[in-house]
């Protein structure tokens, strides 16, 4: 099964939901359910699959990496209110939002809005 | 450069003037020019705590013609460990007051309009429209939607800061920006507000403060040394003109990180241009617009404890 | 966290000090055991200008327990710009003495040694030796190499930063590197010194002055600011144990630059294993070793004028 | 000929020296002779040749960008003291220094060391 390793990172908080790492290097599968369902791959059957993309990515840390609390990082099939996400530094509304096709070696950097001061 | 015994030093700046800022008009793309900018602007900084001290620092020593400070809250010892204006005297001061007075020792020239009002949805409009620029130096996402909205009202840019633990963020919104090199014909437009970027408010619950999160105290004066800054090039006109984010985490390697943002959204409810728009900004009640009180949003005087 | 009262709060720290520092002793990685540290540490500050004033600061309020202020000068109009420390009050003050009594004002109970005495080759090993960590926000080449080879023979780290028109640069010399996590037998040693990366210093014509370029206030600022958040770093052990550069360019995008820095060089003069050595420091004329006298170096009081 | 291309930064006060432009972006040839003779190509002669490499990049700026005083850029085959050179955010001498072999899309950076303060 094709494989791509990303760069993910979490910050402003995030990453005390994710056992307080900021930074994880991980494997998902190259192609996906077009669902995002994270406990299948297109070669158990005959699901209509998609290059892997970020929202899937979200589920897919969500059920493998998430240690509590899922409602405080997905809602309503993307990241919950107060969330950036970036992609390779930028802003991923420019590159498509959840529909995103990842890429070997990318970083997705998942980041709460801070508003301490 | 100083002036020579036969030309005038421009009304506007004292010979004095040109001895204090010298090391910075004689920069490359600044000159007396971006001290005149300076001069003649004003700038407002909403919260005299631990972003507000150090950018009040650099706005009032850059001169800075005008600059006003709101805070509604007083000096506590617990402050001082980062809110750098204050001192132990002044404990039971007004900040906006305390740090007046502290600006006014570094640069009696600046004019300092201080507010001990607290910043509402009811007087937001007012206070602030008399200025250019606006930092948001404030501590709770209520006021931060408030300030971004009012901003957009004004057609104003709001150079937000905010800091919590180990980690800062820094981000222009409703930047203007500059004109397509190329020449396009069209007027360059603004970048993002805030709403843009984060329409909903997150849950109250993921929205801790400094006072149960804590922050170290030089972190926070990282991020509002650098609001002071981007102050100064938006007004001088030295800066990028294309919407950006700047992460910071105090503890990570590399610790900064720069962003390329979003363009303004056009179904953005404050900035856009189509589909619903927000209230007006007086009726609207920022506090259940993030989801309710939360105990410390009453002991900051934002709701009726 | 505030002391219970059923528990004591430590020796060293009173309740009025659990009040202030608060905000830092809850952060996870810093908490009471961090607080301790600071307070007894001493950090000596060479250089009470542009970089020293907001590094100072950020000292003190964090809660260093003595803080030495190594400068020569007095006030100057010229300085307010960004010197933030002074006031106009204080113009002809030494900035020593200037600098001490600002900080005292925020934190009366930081120990503050302020040296009103220019640092010489003569002078520097005894007046450096009896602190933790030395901070270099000096504006002058010879010094620099001064204070890299002091702190090499004293074991100190050195946290060096500079600034200069729009940009600035921040560098732990002689970083004390952290352990391989693998555990493995060897000593962890120390990061390079100035002289591993620069052993040939530049041309004088190449060393301009922030008098003879210039420099922004706010650039100083966050250079100066990063100088006290790694000596915080440092003392609470909670910093990269890699040796870096970061590099600031105000008007660049991305602005911050983090470069991964070569390890100590074994053939380096003065911290080096193998090779020549450099002469004993008291011995070593740092102005001719970087190519004689400059103007402003007389005005320094770096040599006889 | 095979060309790669750099993405050359200078910073410190030595963009002064490059028409006082920061960012450049150059091509240069992949296959240079060994002596980093900047005038000559391997295939205009029966010169030993060498994949490029630093040194050879700093006398192609100094030849090719350089407006003014060379001296204060190279010197005695290397860059003149005060300068660091970058390779893609890290230190050239954890690189090879002169000797690192440029692949195209690098990042070089030289920038002089402040001492202001
Ligand atoms: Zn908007
Ligand atoms: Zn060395």
């Amino acid at each position: 099964m094709a494989t791509i390793s990303l760069n993910i990172e979490f910050g402003g908080g995030l990453e005390l939901l994710f056992s307080n790492q900021r930074s994880h290097r991980i494997t998902i599968p190259a192609n996906v359910p077009v669902s995002s369902a994270t406990g299948q791959t297109p070669e158990d059957s005959d699901v209509p699959s998609k290059p892997v993309d970020i929202t899937y990515l979200m589920y897919w840390l969500r059920d493998n990496l998430l240690k509590e609390r899922a409602e405080l990082f997905v809602e309503n099939g993307t990241v919950r209110p107060g969330v950036l996400v970036l992609v390779n530094d930028t802003d991923w509304e420019l590159e498509g939002e959840g529909e995103y096709q990842l890429k070997d070696g990318d970083e997705i950097v998942f980041i709460s809005t801070l508003h301490g001061g | 450069m100083p002036a020579s015994p036969f030309v005038e030093p421009t009304p506007q700046l004292s010979l004095e003037d040109y001895r204090r800022y010298g090391r910075q008009m004689i920069l490359d793309g600044f000159g007396l020019g971006g001290q005149i900018k300076l001069h003649q602007a004003s700038v407002v900084v909403v919260g005299a705590g631990g972003l507000g001290c150090p950018a009040l620092q650099y706005l009032a020593a850059a001169g800075i013609g005008t600059i006003g400070i709101v805070d509604h809250d007083t000096v506590e010892m617990s402050n001082l460990q980062r809110q750098v204006l204050h001192t132990e005297a002044r404990v039971g001061v007004p900040k906006a007051l305390s740090a007046a007075e502290a600006i006014k020792q570094l640069n009696s020239r600046v004019k300092v309009n201080p507010v001990t009002d607290a910043l509402t949805a009811a007087n937001a409009l007012e206070l602030l429209a008399p200025y250019d620029l606006i930092l948001d130096c404030t501590d709770n996402l209520p006021t931060r939607y408030l300030l971004s909205d009012t901003a957009v009202r004004l057609g104003k840019p709001l150079v937000s800061g905010a800091a919590q633990q180990f980690e800062g963020q820094l981000c222009t919104y409703n930047l203007p920006l500059k004109s397509d090199p190329a020449g396009s014909a069209e007027e360059p437009g603004k970048g993002p507000c805030f709403r843009c970027l984060f329409p909903k408010p997150p849950a109250p619950e993921m929205a801790g403060s400094c006072e149960e999160l804590g922050v170290l105290g030089a972190v926070t004066g990282v991020i509002g040394n650098l609001q002071a800054l981007e102050a100064v090039k938006i007004l001088t006109g030295l800066y990028d003109g294309k919407p950006s984010l700047l992460m910071f985490s105090a503890l990570g390697m590399p610790p900064f990180r720069s962003v390329k943002l979003r363009s303004r959204r056009a179904a953005c409810p404050a900035c856009g241009v189509e589909g619903e728009k927000v209230g007006k900004i007086e009726e609207t009640d920022y506090v259940a617009f993030c989801g309710g009180e939360r105990p410390d949003w009453v002991a900051r005087g934002l709701v009726e404890g």
